[in-house]
C-alpha cells in the first residue's frame, strides 16, 4: 500500500462499514487537509463545550438543597435532550437560516434544503454540532435561577421554546447575519448571544416565580440557603472552565486560525482573575474568603471574556476577569436584598450581568477599535446598542412565554411540593436514598 | 425536671427556636429521624417498581426543663407545629432525674 | 529557522528530549500532514473513550448503595487496568492479528510482529490505543450487573477473560476481518461487538449469582433498592455522552473522514431522543418522569445508534434513539418483573438488548442498502444473523467462564458480607466514612 | 467559492467577528497545516492537563474528611487561578526567558518581549497555554499534603511562589535550555521537572506543619484517618488519568510527531500497572485489595511513567508501572510510621518519590541509551544528578518559602480551628450542608 | 405509658416494620446510631493503618405505647430481630409521663 | 438501672470510648445531633448573607447501666470532657425500668 493513498487507508478490515464517499478520493491536497483540520477542531470543541452541560448540572445541583438535587439533574439533562432535537428541527434555520430583513432566518427547518449561503468549507453537519451546544448552553442557564420551586413540566416548555425561538432569533441578529452583525457588533463566542440571553430569560422566571419559601423573613431579610454539595459545585465550576476552551477557541470553527492560542489565554487567565477578584473581593467584605463567591467569579470571569476573548490581549483579559469577578458579588447581594430576586445559584448575575459587561467591555479594550487603543467611541456604542436590543428582545419574549405558561398551566409547585422536596414529589425519588438529610 | 421530646416537621423547627429563645429557653438537642404516626403510607414508583414509603422525616428535639416549664414550653410547641393536619408530630414528656454542666459540674437546676 | 522546516521544529529546547526520528523528517506533505490529522483524530478520541470509564464508574456507583460503592468504584479501575495490559498481551492478537479461518486472529500476541495487514497509515500503537480503551468498555459494562453481591476477585478473573478472549473473538469476526465482516454487517462502532458483548456477558453474571438479598420478597414481587446519589449517577450519564463522541466519530480512524460531522450529530440526537423517549413512556406509565429511566434512555440511544451512526440519517437517530428510550424502560421490567434477573443498573437492558435492537435498526434505516431506503432485506438479514451469532457465542462462553469461576472458588459473597456491605467486607473501608448512611 | 480559498473561509457570517490576519492568508501549504496541526494538538493537550485541576481537586477532597472539603477545594481553585497569572507575569520569564548561565531565564517578564530563541512555529501563546497548565500541576500538588491544617492565606503564598519562581527555575533548567538539558538528561513530560517539585515542596510543608491531631496517639502509633468521600476521589484518579494523555502525549507539542501513539500506549499501560501493582501488594500484605492504595498506584505509574514515555517500550512502561505502584504503598506506610511525615493524600510518595523513581527508570529502561539496552551508566548518572539536584534545590527553596511564612503570619490555623474544620473556620460554610455529617 | 427503645441490626428492621404494623403498631420513631455491647472489635486495614471498628451501625427504634402493649411487642422484636448471635440488639423500656398529638391537641393514650 | 446519656463534644470521644472500656463499659449506643445550651451564636456569612449558626454538633452517648454505676461513669465523663468552656455538654440522667438483651432474651442486669 502506497503512502500516497491515504484516503482510501483507515483500516482496510473497517472500510467495509464505511459507507460514504471518503473527503477527496483524489488524495489529500493542503486545501483538503486544511478542511479537515477545521472539521477536527470545530467538532473536538464541540464537544467541550457539549461537556458544559454537566458542569452546569452540577454547578447548580451543588447550589441548592439536596431534596431538590435529582430534579435539577433531570432539568439539566432534559433541556440538552429537547433542546439538541428542537434546535435540529426549528432553532438553526431561524438562527442561519436564509436571512429575512436582518431579523429572523426562515429557511432549512429540519436541516432540509441548502446551507451554501453560509459559505462553509466542512460538511453542515459540523457546524449544527456547534451550533448544538451553543443553543443548549444558553437553556441551560435558565435551570438554576429557577430551582427548587419551578415545576418540571412548564421548565420543560421553557426550556424548549428559548431554544427553538428565542436564541436562534438573537444568534441571527449577531451570528447568523442580521442587523447586529451588520452594525459591526463584536460578540465572538456569546457573552451577548448565549450568555445574556440565558442569564435574561432566567431573570424572568426568577421574578415571575417569586423566592423560594424561607429565603425572605417577614421583616425582608434575606436568609442564607446553603447548598447541598460544595465539592461537586467545584467540580461543576472546574468542568465549565475546561469546556470553555471549546466555547471560545472553537468560536474560530477553525483550527488553522492563528488566534486559538490567544484564544486560549485570554479565556484562562479572565477566568483566573475572576476567581481572584470575587475571592478577594469577599475575603474584604465579610472576613472569609467565601467559596461559593470564588467560584462564581471564576465563571463570570470566563463570561466576561466570551465577547471579547479574539479582541483583547491578555492584559484586557485579566483586567475584564477582574472586574467581573467583582462585578458578581456585587450583583448577587443586589438581587438578593435590594430586587428581591431570588436566584439560588447566581445565574443571572453570573451570565445576564457578567454577559452585558463583557460584551461592553470589547468596546473599551479591543486592541482593535476598542475605546482605550484609540479606536474610538463607536464600537463602544455598537456594543451598547446589541446589549440593549438584546435584554429588551429576550425580557418582552420571556415575559410572554413565562407568563403564557403560569396563565395555562401555572409556574410553581405548591408549598407543601416545595417544602418536602421537588425530588419526591415531582419524580418519586429521593437523590441520596441512603444518606440521612438534615432538615 | 422533665425531658420534653418533642417530633415535629422539620419545616417548622426554625420558627420553634426562634419562639423558644424569645421564651428564655435555649437549651436543646435536635437530630434527624423517620417516623410514622397514623401518618398514611405513599405509594411512589422508582424505576417502575412501587415503593410503599411509610416512614416519614421528622425532626427531634430534646428539651430538659424544670417541671414548672413543661406546660409553657408544651404550649409554645403545639401553637407553632400545630397545622391540624396528621403528621403535625408528637409530644413526649419523661421523668429526668438529673442532670449535670459538664463545664462547671453543677448539677440539677443549676445545670439546665 | 525557516517556515519550511517545520518538521525539525517544536520547540528547540525540548528537541533534545525527542528521542525518535520524527514523522517525515525530509519535510511537510500533505500525505504526512494527512496521516497526522488521522492520528491526532484517533487519539483524541481514545483519550475520549477512555474518559468513559467513570462515566460507568460513576452510573454503576450511582444506582447502588452506599455500602458497596468503593467496592464498585474499585472493580472498575481494575477492570480498565488488568484489561489494559491483558489486551495489549492477548486481546489484540486474536482481535487483529492473521485471520484463521474468519473465526480468530492468531498472531501479534504481546504486540510482537507485524500488523501490516493491517493496512494503517499511522503507527500501530496509535491504533492499539484505541482498540484498548474499547475492549475495555465491553468488560466494564458487566460490573452494573453483577453489582453488590459478587466477590471481587472472581469479578476480576471474569473481567480479565472478556477482555482476553470473549471480546476480542467478537470483534475478530466484525472488525478483524473475520466472517461476520465478509458478510458484510455493519457496526460501525460496535452496538454489538461492544455494548452487546458486554451486555450478554451481563446477564449471564447477573442469571448466575441471581438476586441481591431483599430484591425479591417472598411472594415474588420485585422491591425498589433505590441507588445512593443520582447526582453522580447523572455526571456519568453525560460523561458517557461526552465520550461516546470519541466512541463514534472516532471509529473513523480518521479525522480526514468527510463523515465525522454527521456521526456526531446522529450520535448527540440518538442520545436526546433516547432520553425524552424514556422519559415520555415513564411519565405516562407512572404518573411521573422516572429520573434514572431517563438516565438509562440517553444512553439506550447512544448504545442504539452505534451500529449504525455512519449509515442512517438525523431523522433515522431520532427514530432509533426514541425507539431505544422505550425499549429499555420495558426491558428493564420485564427482567426484573418476568425474568426475576437483578440487574441494578439496567446494564443488560442498555448495552444488551439496546445493543442488538440499533445493530438491527441498521438493516431498516441504513440509508444506503436499509429496507426502509429500498435497499432490500438481505443488509437486515445479515445484521440478524450477526446479532444471533454474538448472543450463542458470548452466553456460551460466558456460561462457560462464570460457570467454572463458580465451581472452583464461588462467585457470591456470603450473605453477611451482602448486608453488611462490600466495601467493609472485601476492602475493609467505607465510602463515606463522615456520613451517617440510613440503614 | 472555490473549494482553495479555504483560509478566507469559516462561515462567513462570523468573519465579522474575527478581528486578525488568518493563518495564512496566501493559501494551505504542507508547512501552514503542519503548524496548524501542531498548535492545535498542543492545545487540546493543554485544556486535558488543565482538566487535571479537578482530578487533584477530587483526589485530595475525597481522601480527607467533609469537614475540610470546602477549604481544599477552594486552594485547588486559587492555586490554579493565582498560578496562571503568576506564571504569566513572572514564571513563564524565568522558565523560557533568555538563558543566563544555565541557571535562569530572565527575559520576557509580562510576556514582553522576543520568544524568537525558542524557535516555535506557531504562536508564543499556545506555547504558553501548555506551560501555564504544566506549572499549575506542579503547584497543586502540594495542597494535598498539607491538607486539614493548614492556613489559606500562608497556603496561598506559597503557592504562588513555587508557580512563580521555585518551579520555574527547575523548568528552566531541564525544559528551558539550563544545565541539565546540557547534560542530556531526559525528563520528557516532566516526573521531576512537575512531579518531583510539587512532591518535595509537599515534602516540606508536611513536616513543618507536622502531623494533623489525632494522628498519632500518645505512644506515637499512627491512626488511619479515612477520607470522605471514596467515589469522587476514584472520579478525581479518572480524570488525571485522563488528562496526563495530555500531559504526556502532549508535551511533543507537535502533533506531526509519530511518537504520540506510543506515548499514549505508554502512559495508559503505566497507570493501569500501577493500579495493579498497589492493588497486589495490598492484598498480599493486608489480606484485602486497598482501595485508596489501588487508587494511589495508578497515579504512581503515571507519576513514574512521566520521564520516559517517550524512551521506553510498553514492556518497560509495564515495569515502570508496577513498581511505581508497589513503592507507592510502601512509600507511604515509611512516611506514616517511620517518618511521621503526615501526608493525608499520599502527594509525596506519589509524586516526590515516585518522580523520581520514574525519572531515574529511564536511565535503565530507554531504548536508546538506557543501561538494560547497552547504553552504558552515563545516562542514568545524568538522570540521578538531575534528581539530587533538584531534590536539594525544591528542599531549600520551600524550607526558605515555608519557614519564612511561618516565622511571619505562621502557617497552622489554631487546634480548636482544627477539630471543628477548615470549612467553617476559615470560610464560614461547610461543603455539605444538608447532610449529617458523622463525627 | 411506656417508651420501648429497641436497637437492633439495620437489616431486620424491614421484616419488623410489616410484623408490628399487622399487630396494628404503626406509631413509631426510627434512627441510625452507631454502638456496641458485648460485641466484638474487628480490626481492619485503611492505608495500610490498622483500625480498631468497636462501634457497630445499628438502628434504633422507637415507640410509645400503653402499658399492656409492652409484652406483645417486647415479642414480636425478639422473635424476628433473634439471631442468637452477639450483635442482635437490645429493647430498652422506660417510663413516658405524658404523651400529646400536636395535630390535635388530644393527650396521652388517645395521643398514641 | 439507670440510663446516661451524654451530649458531649464529638472531639472528646475517642479519648472517652477508651477510657470506659477500661473500665469495663462497653455497652453504648452513640449517634450524632445539633444542640445548644448557654453558647453563644456565631455569625457567619454565606454568600454575603449573615447567618446566624445556633446549633452546634455535638456527639450523644447512650449507656444503660447499674444504678451503683452511675457515679462511676459520670466522673468519667467529667473528667474527660470537661475543658471549662460553654459548650462542653450536659448528662442526663433517667430511670431505665427494664433492658433486654434480644440474642439470648436475658433480662435487666444480665443483660448489661
Ligand atoms: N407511638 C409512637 N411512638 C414513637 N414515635 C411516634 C409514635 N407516634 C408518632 N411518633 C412519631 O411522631 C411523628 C409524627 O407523628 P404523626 O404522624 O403526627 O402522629 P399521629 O398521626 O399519630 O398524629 C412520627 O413520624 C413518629 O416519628
Ligand atoms: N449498656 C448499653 N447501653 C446503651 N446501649 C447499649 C448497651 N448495650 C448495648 N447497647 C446497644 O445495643 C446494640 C446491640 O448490642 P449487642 O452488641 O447486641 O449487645 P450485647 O452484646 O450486650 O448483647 C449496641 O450496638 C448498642 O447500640
Ligand atoms: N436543656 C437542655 N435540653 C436538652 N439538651 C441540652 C440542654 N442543654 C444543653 N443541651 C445539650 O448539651 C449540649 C452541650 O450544651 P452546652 O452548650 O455545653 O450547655 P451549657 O452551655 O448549658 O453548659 C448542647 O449542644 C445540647 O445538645
Amino acid at each position: 500500500m502506497k503512502r500516497k493513498n491515504i484516503f482510501i487507508l483507515g483500516i482496510a478490515l473497517l472500510m467495509v462499514l464505511i459507507p460514504r464517499a471518503v473527503w477527496a478520493s483524489e488524495g489529500a491536497s493542503p486545501e483538503s487537509n486544511a478542511i479537515a483540520i477545521d472539521a477536527v477542531w470545530t467538532l473536538l470543541a464541540a464537544f467541550l463545550v457539549m461537556f458544559m452541560q454537566p458542569g452546569f448540572a452540577l454547578v447548580e445541583a451543588g447550589f441548592i438543597r439536596a431534596k431538590n438535587a435529582a430534579n435539577i439533574i433531570m432539568k439539566n439533562v432534559m433541556d440538552f435532550a429537547a433542546g439538541s432535537i428542537v434546535y435540529f428541527l426549528i432553532g438553526f434555520a431561524i438562527m442561519f437560516g436564509i436571512d429575512k430583513a436582518g431579523i429572523i432566518g426562515l429557511s432549512g427547518f429540519g436541516m432540509s434544503g441548502t446551507f451554501e449561503h453560509l459559505g462553509l468549507s466542512f460538511p453542515i453537519w459540523v457546524f449544527l454540532m456547534f451550533q448544538t451546544v451553543f443553543a443548549a448552553t444558553a437553556a441551560t442557564i435558565v435551570s438554576g435561577a429557577v430551582a427548587e420551586r419551578i415545576k418540571f413540566g412548564s421548565y420543560l416548555i421553557f426550556s424548549v421554546l428559548i431554544t427553538a425561538v428565542i436564541y436562534p432569533v438573537v444568534g441571527h441578529w449577531i451570528w447568523g447575519g442580521g442587523w447586529l452583525a451588520s452594525l459591526g457588533m463584536i460578540d465572538f463566542a456569546g457573552s451577548t448571544v448565549v450568555h445574556s440571553v440565558g442569564g435574561w430569560a432566567a431573570l424572568v422566571g426568577a421574578f415571575l416565580l417569586g423566592p423560594r419559601l424561607g429565603k425572605y423573613s417577614k421583616d425582608g431579610k434575606a436568609a442564607a440557603i446553603p447548598g447541598h454539595n460544595i465539592t461537586l459545585a467545584a467540580l461543576g465550576v472546574f468542568i465549565l472552565w475546561f469546556g470553555w476552551f471549546g466555547f471560545n477557541c472553537g468560536s474560530t470553527v477553525s483550527g488553522t486560525s492563528p488566534d486559538i492560542g490567544l484564544i486560549a489565554v485570554n479565556t484562562n487567565i479572565a477566568a483566573a482573575a475572576g476567581a481572584v477578584g470575587a475571592m478577594l473581593y469577599s475575603w474584604i467584605k465579610y472576613r472569609k474568603p467565601d467559596v461559593t463567591f470564588t467560584l462564581n467569579g471564576a465563571l463570570a470571569g470566563l463570561v466576561g471574556i466570551t465577547a471579547g476573548c479574539a479582541s483583547v490581549n491578555p492584559m484586557g483579559a485579566i483586567i475584564i476577569g477582574l472586574l467581573a469577578g467583582v462585578l458578581v458579588t456585587v450583583s448577587v447581594q443586589f438581587l438578593d436584598n435590594k430586587l428581591r430576586i431570588d436566584d439560588p445559584v447566581g445565574a443571572i448575575s453570573v451570565h445576564g450581568v457578567c454577559g452585558a459587561f463583557g460584551t461592553a467591555m470589547v468596546g473599551l479594550l479591543a486592541v482593535d477599535g476598542g475605546l482605550f487603543y484609540g479606536g474610538g467611541a463607536s464600537l463602544l456604542l455598537t456594543q451598547i446598542i446589541g446589549i440593549a436590543a438584546v435584554f429588551v428582545w429576550v425580557i418582552v419574549a420571556s415575559f410572554i412565554v413565562f407568563g403564557a405558561i403560569k396563565a395555562v398551566m401555572g409556574l410553581r409547585v405548591s408549598e407543601e411540593e416545595e417544602l418536602g422536596g421537588l425530588d419526591i414529589n415531582e419524580h418519586g425519588m429521593n437523590a441520596y436514598a441512603d444518606f440521612m438529610i438534615k432538615s | 425536671m422533665k425531658k420534653i421530646e418533642a417530633v415535629i416537621r422539620p419545616g417548622r423547627f426554625e420558627e420553634l427556636k426562634v419562639a423558644l429563645k424569645t421564651q428564655g429557653v435555649t437549651g436543646m438537642t435536635t437530630y434527624n429521624v423517620m417516623g410514622r404516626g397514623k401518618q398514611q403510607e405513599v405509594k411512589q414508583y422508582y424505576r417502575g417498581q412501587e415503593l410503599q414509603v411509610d416512614l416519614f422525616p421528622k425532626l427531634k428535639i430534646e428539651i430538659g426543663c424544670p417541671d414548672e416549664q413543661v406546660e409553657k414550653i408544651v404550649q409554645l410547641i403545639l401553637e407553632i407545629c400545630k397545622t391540624g393536619q396528621i403528621g403535625d408530630g408528637k409530644i413526649f414528656i419523661y421523668p429526668l432525674e438529673e442532670v449535670i454542666r459538664i463545664s462547671s459540674g453543677e448539677k440539677n437546676l443549676d445545670a439546665l
